[in-house]
């Protein structure tokens, strides 16, 4: 299946280039969506099986291949409506770069073997930048130069971790790298070069998951990239660094080196919600904003599997909540940007009056991703504290709770102010835009959805986040 | 020999940190080219000859030839000849490039393993060390491409070092190069150079709060 | 119940399809069915002696987490369901001149928190399972934010609502911490595994976090700080909801923790009596120098929490020292206080609300005659005032008189220590009277009374019946518990002795009963004396010659409105006093010696919240603008962002190597 | 019964006994002890001027006033006689009774929109707010002694022979609940009834604008209030156990002897500057404190 997948996706791609006709993408674009469904249900329904050799239907896989089919549709919807308002010119590269990316995270997230994953993530770094660059102004060209050069350098950082890594495994029968039996033959290696692997791994994905300490341009290019794209980035993106880093961690996890990686995660995850806190005072675009609140986030999922009990299980529920959660949030801000015609924070206000149903998706959203209850993020941030609590991590608890309460009065002041005060700049006169309230259907569906969680798990999730976690430690 | 080249290629690691001119940058990538394949050539001798052939190419032709031309291009298109916007004098920059080196060694003496070649490792860490104080310690964005290759260099000499049992590593290793490096100096030449003639990455300082 | 509940929820979604002009109807509609269903289990549970009623099921994250109604969940679902209902009303007359200028969609997501707000009230009341009881926390939280923030078109409110949803989220966390420290081995937490956990741990530090998350909700001094902004902000209806029944959730929590203590009592009574006297003293202090009219109220909620705390106080120390007469008469002021307060505070900022529809403007220096022209807000107003003061024959009366007694009467059998400690509660409680007598004195002479000092409020009129009938019920209630306080003491005497485990004794309830009961007969005596006086007065007068003339101006015949006493000059004496505590800043410039014909002039005042200048504003500026400091990190510049990785890795290296992590 | 009809008859002679006092200390003869009812009785036949800025307050509060000074006579007792409606606390009661026609009389005085009056209102509410702990800590005081908390029940076991240091806690108590009532009554040291500038005054100037039957009323209410503390300085002086005959007569004369203090202490003294006033007033709390203390010695909770 997933072969076929692969090529369908490239010749979907190459024909969207190749054809260019608007009708025509669209078509193509909903097929492949149609072959992303496809895939999702095959993996669901083959849990636990693998495919050419490489690719592996485990839960984790199986749960992130649920969210980004989930947003990936959403978000080729939605980029359907930002193309009616714009010039059809990049229309098509767009789409082909799309669908790569969308492939090739899919193909990541699927991938057992460190090697293939690696691969992949360093496919996304370049059908993203092409996403990125997609505006062509002078900020995306930044962005793009940036986050290409970046992401390199990280990827290249993360290789030289695979390379500690076969180095550490080094004469130990041993072919090829897979996390399976990484996992296995971990315990035996020399838990130095385990730990010099692992901190290049992390610093290298962290580009990717948009954790400190590289997680500078993943927040230049979410604020930068087309809303619909800044969702997958968000959520597809940054969960693919996460699983990334997670899936290394928890091959290891059974070596000697599980404390040491515990306290490189909760280390990491403080930095990154004490600069998402600075950051968030300061924000002047709601996308950045939005961009340091998943910074906020990844830096309490790391948190939480690095406090080990329930913490894992907190982790990944925070994560599929906040990928719901996010992309929302993002998709909005491209209605934000049409009604209000501009993207600055201080130029905008009083969008619950030009745009009710939106603003409610935007209200609604920002009590959910504060994680305020009834989020569904607030069962993940409970248990976290739990954890803390059980684990009697006074100090580390104190800090994380203080500099959340500075994320949410950051976040609030701002999100506020956009939905109900006015400007506090004049700008020129400016028309506002119109949105049909019916395009918000979608985001209040995954509102909706992160809320339920708050009250009622499903069991199939629950299963599957166990599945995830399930070895953790050894 | 593979001593002479390891100690030649820490040489040209040392010209980096001083060199003036962009130019010196593309020939010592060249340079640095000719000596992976050097090192290569010494250290894969049981690799079958497909393989050899790839990474033959890879160092030879891509590093030494390719890369160096399209650097070469960006130069005369650009303009810009001198490094002299740097964050530190080069006379920092040496130190810190000799500190680097001490780290290494120490590093790889503190790494020692039975299956691990030390002075290998230190002079892979040398290299990733050299690549990251080119990156931190300059301004101008070429400087900083210049020392991702660098870096990558650094990846492919360390997956020399592991290769010999798993050929697949040096492969995804060279890959990358290719990839990457094609894209960045692609992304650089046509649409950068298009939009900031002089190239100084303070141009590109914008995206901020 | 429960599922009635759901029911009932579903419904009020609807509102968000309803036609703007029936949406406050229909939530009325809404909420009144909502009160009447859950209004008969409380009856129910108040009107048997029986203990826990296991009320239906509920759907929550898999476990079905303990629902139970018992007597004080009844008593305060009473509480909470009349003041939902007479604001509910009440809201249909605020809010419509609101109508044309905010869109429906703000219409209909403040009708749905108002449900929520009851909802979750109601929720919280019944809720034994930790989680689910601070996610309903919470709700409570966010939709009486999105209440305060109706008008956020002015950043002022927003930023006030901001505030309020900050600190409360503070609150929460603390709760929450309480929570996941007493839960069991298991992992569940609630009510009933903290009884479990206070039986074999320290009480102190557990009971400080809770009294901390409820207290920033009650309003207790230092944590307060919201209170005074947040109601003043928020539409009258909703201040009246939220001073009234929500800060008592804080309450609520405070006494069911109260309820699981074990150990550690007297020192938990020492501090819960401590603060509440400071609370009482300054809340009342910094009411008598606002100058908008609803502050003014919310800082007199401040000092009512103050009192209901005084009350618990001395009930806690009683269970402390083994008093039965403190145990009783102080639950059982602290409690009808709560019922109480209720009532004369809703009643109060409805009036206010209704001035301020009338005037648009809540600064009381700007009022002034309304009486003439609002007859009907005045008389309930004045109502309130009555009541909130403790005069009688109010029911604000009874419940001081409760703790007053209690504390009276328990002052002789006890040693030197607790002899000081009542007394200070004693003095604190009389100064509280008395303060608050000046203060309401001067709220409703400067708002009623006298000629207007304003355009605004010579142009007032009076409000629409459906305003003023809601706080009839209030008033009415309030006359009745203040005439017949026996009919409301005995059933709260029987909820303070199920919450905290002991028997009412015979021999104390039945004095305090009697008392009661010649409350009443003087009540009405007094009442009957001045009906009586008064028509005798009418008798004697009618026949006598009665002239209307100006105000005697001491020979000077020019007078006009300026020249009336202001509320700030009403004040001035006590602010002079009370300076140090309040730092009152005076602006004005002075007249120089040779300007024979002074210009036109302005004087102001205003007092700063010491407490939460000092403890609040200023260590939390300087902690944002650190924090704001590390924002400096995203420069721009590549070179800085590897650095930071490898600074990091250089970190984590150094920690490793030395073994640090 | 009797004792309200006591009171009723005490209250009617002591402004005149005040009144002939200072004429006679000022070398007047000075009017008849009567005087002061007839003027009362004057001014019930009298029309009035009412302010056009008043409301119904205005005319009410006079009405309220007396009917709380008349309730509270429910709860003084005198001698052996319990008072008609004793109940525990119910001095917190009478208290509050005060409160409630001082608090009519605020808003009344307010209601003219006059600035004299204002300040007057004002005052008299800041100084009654200050006079409340001290009066209520006094009760605490008895209460702590006697272990009762009425009027009655205190008056009834409270007798101050014996101990020295019941003797001394009599004396603080007499001196507090003299201070008290002359606060209360708006007098001398913190008020003076009979100064003529609008600017020094609290009391008069509140009633500034009321003439007729209400100004009628309000004399009236003053004078039972006095004579209601007044029998409770003799509550307070005198053992419940005494001939009843006996109590009667030290009634009049103490009540009387207060009377002539009053006069004495008008004649003879100064009003306080006004600011100086609230300081005074405090200083009768920390007697009260001084009070508690003694207590606290004497139901040995202090010492030993």
């Amino acid at each position: 299946m997933i072969l076929i997948y692969f090529i369908s996706a490239l010749l979907i791609s190459v024909a969207i280039v190749v054809l260019r006709k608007r009708g025509i993408v669209r078509v193509l674009a909903s097929l492949f969506i149609l072959l992303q469904v496809l895939l999702t249900v095959y993996a669901f329904s083959h849990r636990g099986e693998t495919d050419l050799k490489y690719f592996t239907y485990d839960h984790l896989g199986v749960l992130f291949l649920l969210l980004l089919t989930a947003v990936g549709t959403l978000s080729v919807y939605h980029g359907f409506i930002y193309f009616r308002y714009r010039e059809a010119g990049r229309f098509c590269y767009y789409h082909a770069a799309l669908v790569g990316l969308i492939a090739s995270i899919s193909g990541a997230y699927l991938a057992n073997d460190v090697t293939v994953v690696w691969i992949l993530v360093e496919a996304t770094t370049l059908t993203a930048s092409v996403l990125i660059y997609h505006e062509k102004t002078r900020t995306a060209l930044e962005a793009t130069w940036k986050y290409l050069f970046l992401c390199s350098t990280g990827i290249a950082f993360a290789y030289m971790g695979i390379l500690f890594l076969s180095l550490s495994l080094k004469g130990s029968d041993l072919h090829g790298l897979s996390f399976g039996t990484l996992a296995t033959l971990a315990s035996s290696a020399n838990p130095l070069y385990l730990k010099i692997a692992f901190i290049f791994v992390f610093i290298g994905y962290s580009t990717k998951m948009e954790l400190f300490p590289m997680h500078t341009v993943g927040i230049d290019a979410n604020s930068v990239a087309p809303s619909p794209i800044g969702a997958l980035f968000s959520s597809a993106l940054v969960n693919l660094g996460f699983l990334s880093i997670f899936r290394m961690y928890k091959a290891l996890s059974g070596s000697p080196i599980y404390e040491w990686m515990n306290h490189i995660l909760i280390l990491s995850g403080l930095l990154s919600i004490l600069v998402a806190g600075g950051y968030m005072l300061k924000a002047k675009y709601p996308k950045r904003m939005l961009a340091y609140s998943s910074l906020e986030m990844m830096g309490l999922v790391a948190i939480g599997i690095g406090i080990g009990g329930v913490g894992p299980y907190a982790a990944l529920l925070l994560v599929v909540v906040h990928t719901l959660v996010k992309s929302s949030l993002f998709f909005q801000m491209g209605q934000v940007n049409r009604v209000l015609k501009t993207l600055k924070l201080d130029e905008s206000g009083r969008y619950m009056n030009l745009n009710p149903a939106g603003a409610l998706v935007l209200l609604l959203g920002m009590s959910a991703i504060l994680a305020v209850p009834p989020s569904g993020l607030f069962v993940g941030e409970y248990l976290i504290f739990k954890q803390m609590v059980a684990s009697q991590q006074w100090l580390i608890l104190a800090l994380v709770m203080i500099l959340l309460c500075c994320v949410i009065y950051g976040m609030a002041t701002r999100v506020l102010h956009l939905l109900f005060s006015g400007p506090y700049v004049q700008r020129d006169e400016w028309i506002p835009g119109r949105v049909r309230w019916t395009e918000n259907i979608g985001q209040m569906i995954f509102l909706a959805l992160a809320f339920l969680i708050c009250f009622y798990q499903p069991p199939f999730l629950v299963e599957l986040i166990r599945g995830g976690i399930a070895g953790i430690g050894g | 020999m593979l001593n002479l080249f390891i100690t030649l290629f820490a040489i040209t690691l040392f010209y980096f940190s001083i060199s003036e001119r962009f130019r010196t940058y593309s020939v010592l990538i060249a340079v640095q080219g000719i000596l992976l394949f050097g090192l290569a050539f010494l250290e894969l001798k049981q690799v079958n000859i497909a393989n050899f052939i790839f990474i033959a190419a890879e160092t030879l032709v891509f590093k030494t030839f390719i890369v160096p031309v399209l650097l070469y291009r960006i130069i005369s298109r650009t303009g810009v000849y001198k490094v002299h916007t740097r964050a530190f004098p080069s006379f920092y920059i040496l130190i810190f490039t000799m500190v680097g080196l001490l780290v290494s060694i120490i590093l790889s003496n503190v790494l020692h393993a039975p299956n691990v070649d030390s002075v290998y490792l230190a002079i892979a860490l040398f290299t990733l060390f050299t690549g990251v104080i080119l990156i931190v310690t300059h301004k101008r964005i070429f400087s900083h491409m210049v020392g991702f290759l660098v870096i990558e260099n650094a990846v492919f000499m360390f997956s020399l070092a592991v290769g010999s049992e798993m050929p697949i590593l040096i492969n995804v290793a060279i890959l990358l190069d290719i990839f990457v490096s094609v894209l960045i100096i692609g992304v650089m030449i046509n649409r950068v150079g298009e939009h900031y003639s002089d190239l100084e990455s303070e141009n590109l300082t914008r995206l901020k709060h | 119940m429960i599922s009635q509940f759901f029911f009932i929820f579903i419904a009020a979604l609807l509102v968000f399809f309803i036609p703007s002009r029936w949406k406050g109807a229909y939530t009325a509609l809404i909420l009144t069915s909502g009160i009447l269903i859950t209004s008969i289990p409380a009856i129910r549970i108040l009107a048997t002696a029986g203990a826990l009623v296991p009320a239906g099921e509920w759907l929550f994250s898999g476990a079905l987490p303990a629902i139970s109604i018992d007597r004080l969940a009844g008593f305060f679902i009473l509480i909470i369901n009349l003041t939902s209902l007479t604001s509910i009303f009440y809201a249909l007359g605020y809010l419509r001149p609101y109508s044309p200028r905010i869109n429906p969609m703000r219409f209909s997501i403040h009708y749905f928190s108002y449900f929520w707000l009851w909802a979750s009230m109601i929720l919280l009341t019944v809720i034994r399972d930790g989680y689910a009881f601070l996610v309903v926390w919470e709700f409570m939280t966010l939709s009486s934010f999105l209440l305060v923030v109706f008008e956020g078109d002015e950043r002022k409110t927003l930023k006030t609502g901001i505030n309020y949803l900050i600190q409360m989220h503070i609150g929460l966390l603390f709760l929450m911490v309480g929570f996941l420290i007493t839960g069991d081995q298991a992992g569940r937490t609630g009510f009933d595994s903290l009884s479990v956990y206070f039986g074999n741990h320290d009480n102190l530090p557990v009971f400080i976090l809770f009294f901390i998350g409820f207290g920033i909700k009650a309003g207790f001094i230092p944590i307060h700080t919201w209170l005074p902004q947040a109601h003043p902000a928020a539409p009258s209806h909703v201040s009246g909801l939220m001073s009234g029944v929500m800060i008592k959730m804080g309450i609520f929590g405070i006494l069911r923790v109260l309820s699981a203590v074990q150990s550690d009592l007297l020192t938990i009574g020492l501090i819960i009596l401590g603060i509440s006297l400071v609370s009482g003293v300054i809340g009342v202090m910094m009411a008598i120098v606002q100058h908008d009219l609803k502050r003014l109220l919310a800082y007199h909620s401040i000092e009512n929490i103050g009192i209901i705390g005084i009350g618990i106080g001395l009930g806690v120390i009683g269970l402390a020292v083994g008093n039965p007469v403190m145990q009783v008469l102080g639950f059982t002021g602290g409690l009808l206080h709560v019922l109480n307060h209720s009532l004369f505070k809703s009643v109060l900022f409805f009036s206010a609300g209704s001035v301020y529809t009338s005037t648009h403007t809540r600064n009381i220096e700007s009022f002034g005659g309304l009486i003439k022209r609002m007859p009907y807000t005045a008389i309930l107003f004045l109502i309130g005032s009555l009541a909130i003061c403790g005069l009688p024959p109010f029911n604000g009366f009874i419940s001081e008189y409760l703790i007053f007694s209690g504390l009276f009467k328990s002052l002789a059998g006890l040693n030197l220590y607790m002899s000081i400690v009542i007394l200070s509660g004693i003095i604190g409680l009389a100064l509280i009277g008395g303060l608050a007598l000046f203060c309401f004195t001067k709220a409703f002479g400067m708002v009623f009374l006298g000629e207007p000092r304003s355009e605004a409020a010579a142009k007032a009129h009076e409000v629409r019946p459906v305003m003023l009938i809601p706080q009839l019920l209030s008033v009415a209630a309030i006359l009745l518990i203040g005439l017949a306080p026996v009919l409301f003491v005995r059933p709260v005497m029987g909820i303070a002795g199920e919450v905290f485990n002991f028997q009412v004794p015979e021999e104390i309830s039945s004095p305090v009963l009697s008392n009661l009961g010649s409350i009443s007969i003087i009540a009405g005596i007094f009442i009957a004396l001045a009906a009586g006086l008064w028509v005798i007065r009418k008798a004697v007068t009618r026949n006598r010659q009665i002239t209307m003339g100006p105000t005697w101006g001491c020979g000077f015949t020019a007078g006009d409105e300026r020249q009336q006493y202001t509320a700030s000059s009403f004040a001035d004496n006590f602010a002079m006093l009370a300076n140090p505590l309040l730092r009152i800043k005076k602006e004005s410039d002075g007249i120089e010696e040779t300007e024979l014909f002074p210009r036109q002039r302005k004087f102001k005042t205003h007092s700063v919240d010491v407490i939460k200048r000092y403890l609040y504003d200023i260590p939390s500026d300087w902690f944002l603008s650190v924090l704001k400091k590390i924002a400096v990190m995203q420069t721009g510049q590549i070179q800085h962002y590897i650095l930071y990785a490898f600074v990091f890795m250089i970190l984590v290296f150094v920690l490793t190597f030395f073994n640090l992590i | 019964m009797i004792q309200i009809g006591l009171i009723l008859l005490a209250a009617l002679f002591f402004p005149g006994i005040i009144l002939r006092t200072k004429s006679i200390v000022s070398g007047r003869r000075g009017p008849g002890i009567l005087q002061p009812l007839k003027d009362i009785g004057v001014l019930f036949r009298k029309g009035s001027v009412i302010s056009q800025t008043t409301s119904w307050i205005f005319q009410a509060a006079p009405v309220i006033g007396l009917a709380a000074i008349m309730t509270s006579l429910l709860v003084i007792p005198f001698a052996n006689f319990k008072a008609l409606l004793p109940f525990e606390a119910d001095f917190v009661f009478f208290a509050y009774l005060m409160a409630i026609g001082k608090f009519f009389m605020i808003i009344g005085a307010l209601d003219t929109g006059s600035s004299f009056e204002g300040m007057g209102a004002n005052r008299e509410a800041l100084f009654s707010m200050l006079v409340e702990p001290a009066f209520l800590i006094l009760m605490g005081t008895f209460a702590m002694l006697t272990g009762y908390t009425s009027f009655s029940a205190i008056f009834s076991a409270f007798h101050m022979d014996g101990n020295p240091y019941a003797f001394i806690y009599g004396l603080i108590s007499f001196y507090l609940l003299v201070q008290i009532a002359m606060i209360e009554n708006s007098r001398m040291p913190v008020d003076d009834p009979k100064t003529h500038l609008e600017l020094t005054m609290i009391h008069e100037v509140m009633i500034l604008d009321y003439s007729g039957f209400d100004k009628a009323l309000i004399h009236l209410a003053t004078y039972v209030k006095f004579a209601v503390y007044g029998s409770l300085i003799c509550s307070s002086l005198v053992p419940a156990g005494w001939n009843t005959a006996l109590q009667a007569g030290l009634f009049f004369i103490i009540q009387m002897v207060f009377a002539i203090i009053i006069g004495l202490a008008e004649s003879f003294r100064g009003r306080n500057k006004m600011f100086r006033n609230s300081q005074f007033i405090l200083t009768l709390s920390a007697i009260a404190l001084l009070a508690f203390v003694v207590v606290l010695i004497l139901t040995q909770k202090l010492i030993n």
